[in-house]
């Protein structure tokens, strides 16, 4: 359960001249910069393919940069981090276990008594509306119900910094909005520091402080768009507002901008000129 | 004294068995740890590790280690016999002769019975060439019976206690008994390392007393020590085709008719030994000339008796 | 979906219960190979396939006479030792060769070439090295189990998806953590195989191993009685082997087995 | 994303080009194995251990006389057909009981019984029924390759998840083309383990195998080797197997290894 | 290469009186009736776990209804039909494939000829929006392409029943914008029957003739909405309309009443009654 009476705070996280590719191929970054704050509830937007998961591996330390660096309180990041939460896009529960040991796992690796950590778990798992599956096999379970579980299992741990790809990308809309505002309680409660992939820009509007839109490799930032809805949110006020709409008609045009987006002559010119490169250093 | 003794497991090797059951190794205060080998190349790895002190082993592979440097001595006779031709009792295989064209069972390729096979009984008596005029086939002794009954092979290359427990059976008959050719022929002898021999000849000594005196009780009339053999060996009960039972012992009473044992190494069986390790050369299981001048001590023996 | 929580829970555990007293068709493996025994005996002379109330006749007798146990007691104690050996070793060596592609690359060779080699040349240099006797005898044992049980576990291993490795690293797991609870459960299936053949393995090394010296022991009781033709003895000390491998499926690999079953037919 | 539809293909391609030269660490695995024999080797007596070059200059005799060659032969011939009927056998049993829980939980036992069963055991029966010669060899190599690689076969089935199966079945795959285009391919590392493991197992059974009444072959060379304490020869045997052992390594092993290779570790 | 000449036509799909469950335990229907007309668009929606996957699997074949019968032109289905095409709502791909030899899986099995086939595959695998990825692992691929790369393999085949599981879920906004012009292009020129599952309402509605609402197991259809919105649909014209607008809510307010049922007493009563009986035959 969560120690609902202190605010545990977030974590400020620096992302400093990055440049990152896949084996040198496919150039994902340039030299991206981002600063967020503690405690900050950032939502990332961008089309399929333009390294939104790159970005999150990265900031988990699963991946090295080649240049730049990324830091958590100044400290590069290491995935066994205890302050680290990440809600995988690909469901990625441990099929041995059941559904309620998928959530208790991270706990139990910390060391935390059976009966504590099977309470705890339990809340989360009743909070993402799966009671009474809790014996379950992973396999028995529908899609959006291995994300919920997905996503207990990262909430359980009560991170600082919470990594989160698409986590509610496989639920309806009910559901969704439900998972929504109890994000949103949890993050009042603890106060962590969000980084929250979607491609559903009402949620994204919804839930964030800041939206990041990234553009197609290796563009890096596209836009930076600062939220200014007054917080608590509530559902249908919150989504019906003027500024809402604002924001959500500037996101749609940069989403489609930024999908429209093709290499210029000269990127491929430049990626020809590589490609001759290997070519005659063979 | 300790001293570790390691033997070929044959029902020829019998002494060594009679030796440590009747307890004349204990009456020469000896502490002898006895351990059984199923062939004699484990026997000599076992001597090159230094884990034997002493073996019962047949002289083959004595000679055929010491020319490639490993330099044991041998000093004492165990047995002569054991070894013949056998054919199934239908067939009209009836002596060596008829061998010409046939399949054969043998052993392994090598081993001092397959020296024995090839050099003496194909080189000098049947005056075949093996592999040409006969196709030898080399399989684990146990597999000889059988072989022959199911018509795989014509003949065997056999021994004691298998010859007797065939015949009994009543479906496979000698054609030629080495022993009726070669009396006396020595095949398993004592053989020492040069360190044991150095270190711990009183104990040679003792275990070459005990070793005659296993030999004379055996000796001492046609069932000594039957029982003992067949319960060591396990030999198993054999039906005839009558339907007689044989019991074990009573198959160890028909083997001892082409097996017998005797511990002194007369001049004969010198000669013999260097018969094998000429046909062992013309084999070329060896790669030099030996003489048994030195690769036997008769010394040790002749202490013993004094 | 169920309102009461614990309902589908107990449900779930009626349902495995229920399961226990299931058919299996692991009931007539051991049935169907007797009978064909049987059979096939009935058109060989009893000297080279004795029936199976023979066997069981000699091994009346082998147990009344006492002489069994200390063959029994013997390679019990060696596949107990080069086999408990191989499980630790081929583990080490398996993972670590499913995590480190050099050290993967550098031994696979090895591994197929060690595994080729019968125990027969092993002997003369573990003799003299380590003597006659019990080490010995688990050391050939080791070699001709571990070679297969590295390769299999090592398959396993590999198989293993980055994504599962990488949820329980940011869940905090440390490396003993990832091996026990992550790398281990996962490659359970194949961890079981390689102990299924690196048992039989073993057992088959032991009789050529028993050969050195032991002069006791299923393995020789076998050998000896192949080569002296006695074919009771041979059966008798295969049908032992058969009643370990029987016992060790039961009490070992079954019930590990049994652990991943559920989840991973599901 | 690249626009030029070419480009990316081509990149990866040359990629996989420069790949083909690099550093493996499976250079070292037969070096540094001759190297450790070298310098045991000083430690034993030469009719123990020779050195390497004393086992070269042997085998070096052997191919000059032109001795070597019917060994060679035999041994060649009997390991094809062994392990190539091991190979479809197992294939067979290890695919059906991946699919067959019945056959599976059937098999399994036996399975393991026959993997620990030595090969001195079969022969004799062997012997009756097929007589002597290549028959006998390669059932006796036949059975001692073909269980461990059922059941090694058998876990990759078990592990190919059925969602995949299901999308080429509503892609309209036919059953056998299920088995060519799915198992086979998702199965391959365990395939692949298999092989190796059933290689090695049939030259372990060969040498067993070549004392019933071959009279040529590198496992009789490695008994007569032992029989008449020529240590020169059994390593030659011993030489001959590991080289076997190499060649298939890179020629059938590694290739299709490399298949897999890229998806897997990806 | 769809032969854009002729409409291929989509198939009568029948569900009669279907009752399924899952080993006994839980059951999923209880009676379900389905009539959908060739070439129908149909929409399915309902909260997470509620049973369209398991809907689907029974009408491609996968799972034998434990009685009742599914038909498609009067005959059972079988998944192995060529007829039938099924983009998975997990990711299916076969990662010893490259992602066009994935599309051209599909074609390879009928025997098409390789030219002919990669052809085919290209030209499906450029309308998903791949084009230059031919060649990448799928292990290579982010999580949206591997969904239109999914997507790209069922629909090459060029099915008369097309069954689609949450096929846009892992895609932004604009690529699933133009995934749903391009599908209802498709649809249009060949006039498949296709049942589509989402959790996107506004998806539903714009792409359907009925949408269908699932409700908790075992409740079956909770409603059929027909939709009267004129074709040819056009993005901003059609989901602005004031009809959309009707369909929306009508449809959000059933999705919020099927995620509000629970079990009622009764069933409660019901479900404890067969567990005494199990427990009594134990
Ligand atoms: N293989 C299975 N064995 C047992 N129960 C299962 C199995 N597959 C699904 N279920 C159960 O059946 C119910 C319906 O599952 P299904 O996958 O059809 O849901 P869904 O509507 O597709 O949900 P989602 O939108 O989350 O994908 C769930 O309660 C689930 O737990
Ligand atoms: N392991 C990898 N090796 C090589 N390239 C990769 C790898 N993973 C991703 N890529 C490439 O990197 C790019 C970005 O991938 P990433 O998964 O970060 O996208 P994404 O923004 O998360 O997309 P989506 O919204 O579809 O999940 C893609 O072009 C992809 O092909
Ligand atoms: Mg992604
Ligand atoms: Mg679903």
């Amino acid at each position: 359960m969560p120690s609902e009476s202190e605010r545990i705070g977030g974590e400020n996280l620096r992302i400093d001249d990055l440049w990152f590719s896949y084996g040198g191929k496919l150039s994902i970054y340039e030299g991206l910069n981002l600063d967020v704050r503690p405690g900050e509830f950032l939502g990332v937007i961008g089309p399929s393919g333009c390294g939104k998961t790159t970005l999150l591996n990265l900031l988990a330390g699963f991946y090295e940069p080649e240049e730049g660096a990324v830091t958590l309180r100044g400290q590069p990041i290491k995935p066994e981090d205890p302050h680290l939460g990440y809600v995988f896009q690909q469901p990625t529960l441990f099929p041995w276990l059941s559904a309620i040991e998928n959530v208790e796992f991270g706990l139990r690796m910390q060391g935390m008594g059976e009966a504590e950590r099977r309470e705890r778990a339990q809340h989360y798992f009743n909070l993402v509306g799966l009671m009474g599956f809790e014996d379950y096999l992973i396999v028995r379970l529908s899609g959006g119900m291995q994300q919920r579980v997905n996503l207990a299992r990262a909430l359980a741990m009560e991170p600082t910094l919470l990594l989160m790809d698409e986590p509610f990308g496989a639920l309806d809309a009910i559901t969704r909005e439900t998972m929504n505002d109890e994000l949103l309680r949890i993050w009042d409660t603890l106060g962590q520091t969000v980084l929250f992939i979607t491609h559903d820009i009402d949620e994204a509007i919804y839930l964030s402080d800041r939206i990041c839109v990234l553009s197609r490799p290796p563009g890096g930032i596209f836009r930076m768009l600062d939220s200014e809805l007054p917080r608590p949110r509530h559902g249908p006020t919150t989504r019906t507002g003027e500024r809402f709409w604002g924001y959500k008609k500037s996101l749609i045009n940069d989403i489609a901008e930024v999908t429209a987006q093709r290499p210029t002559s000269e990127e491929e010119i430049a990626l020809l000129k590589r490609r001759k490169k290997i070519e005659e250093s063979d | 004294e300790e001293i570790r003794i390691g033997w070929v497991y044959a029902m020829a090797n019998a002494p060594v068995l009679i030796a440590d059951k009747q307890g004349y190794f204990k009456e020469q205060d000896l502490d002898v740890e006895l351990l059984s080998f199923t062939s004699g190349p484990l026997v000599k790895q076992a001597m090159v590790a230094g884990e034997l002190d002493l073996a019962y082993i047949g002289a083959p592979p004595i000679y055929h280690w010491y020319s490639r440097g490993l330099e044991s001595k041998i000093l004492a006779k165990v047995n002569y016999g054991q070894a013949a031709v056998t054919s199934r009792a239908d067939s009209n295989i009836n002596s060596l002769a008829d061998l010409k064209g046939a399949k054969m069972a043998g052993v392994r390729k090598g081993s001092g019975m397959d020296v024995l096979l090839r050099g003496y009984v194909f080189g000098e008596k049947a005056k075949l060439t093996p592999d040409k005029d006969t196709q030898i086939i080399s399989m684990p002794s146990g597999n000889m019976g059988p072989s022959l009954q199911s018509k795989v092979v014509d003949a065997a290359f056999m021994w004691e206690p298998f010859i007797s427990q065939f015949v009994l059976r009543g479906n496979t008959k000698v054609i030629f008994d080495i022993n009726e050719a070669e009396p006396r022929y020595p095949w398993y002898v004592i053989s020492a390392l040069p360190d044991t021999m150095k270190n711990k000849p009183d104990a040679i000594i003792k275990v070459l007393k005990a070793h005659k005196k296993a030999v004379d009780f055996l000796n001492s009339s046609d069932d000594a020590g039957n029982d003992i053999i067949a319960s060591a060996f396990r030999l198993s009960e054999v039906t005839g085709p009558d339907g007689t039972v044989y019991s074990g012992t009573e198959v160890v009473k028909r083997a001892r008719s082409r097996l017998g044992w005797e511990w002194s190494l007369n001049d004969n069986d010198v000669a013999f030994i260097q018969r094998l390790m000429n046909w062992s050369y013309d084999l070329g299981y060896i790669k030099k000339r030996l003489s048994t001048d030195d690769l036997i001590d008769r010394s040790f023996a002749a202490k013993a008796i004094q | 979906m169920l309102g009461n929580p614990q309902a589908a829970a107990d449900v779930n555990k009626l349902n495995r219960k229920v399961r226990r007293f299931e058919f299996s068709w692991s009931w007539f493996s051991i049935p169907s190979l007797l009978v064909v025994w049987m059979i096939t005996a009935t058109q060989f002379p009893a000297y080279i396939l004795p029936q199976v109330w023979h066997v069981a006749q000699e091994g009346y007798e082998w147990v009344v006479s006492g002489d069994i146990w200390p063959h029994l007691q013997g390679s019990f104690l060696e596949i107990i030792g080069g086999f408990g050996l191989a499980i630790v070793l081929s583990l080490i060596c398996g993972f670590v060769a499913g995590f480190n592609k050099g050290f993967r690359e550098y031994i696979v060779p090895l591994n197929g070439l060690f595994m080729a080699i019968p125990p027969i040349a092993w002997a003369p240099l573990m003799l003299i090295v380590f003597g006659i006797g019990y080490t010995t005898i688990i050391l050939v044992v080791l070699i001709s189990a571990v070679n297969p049980m590295i390769l299999t576990i090592m398959e396993g291993v590999l198989q293993i998806t980055s994504q599962e490795v990488r949820a329980a690293r940011v869940l905090g797991a440390k490396r003993w953590q990832l091996f026990v609870h992550v790398y281990l459960p996962a490659s359970l299936p194949f961890v079981t195989a390689a102990l299924r053949i690196g048992f039989s393995q073993a057992w088959r090394a032991l009789v050529a191993a028993e050969m050195i010296g032991a002069a006791a022991g299923v393995g020789w009781m076998v050998q000896v009685g192949g080569e002296i033709g006695n074919a009771r003895q041979v059966l008798l000390g295969i049908v032992m082997i058969g009643g370990f491998s029987y016992l060790f499926e039961r009490l070992l690999f079954r019930p590990i087995e049994k652990k991943y079953e559920v989840w991973r037919l599901a």
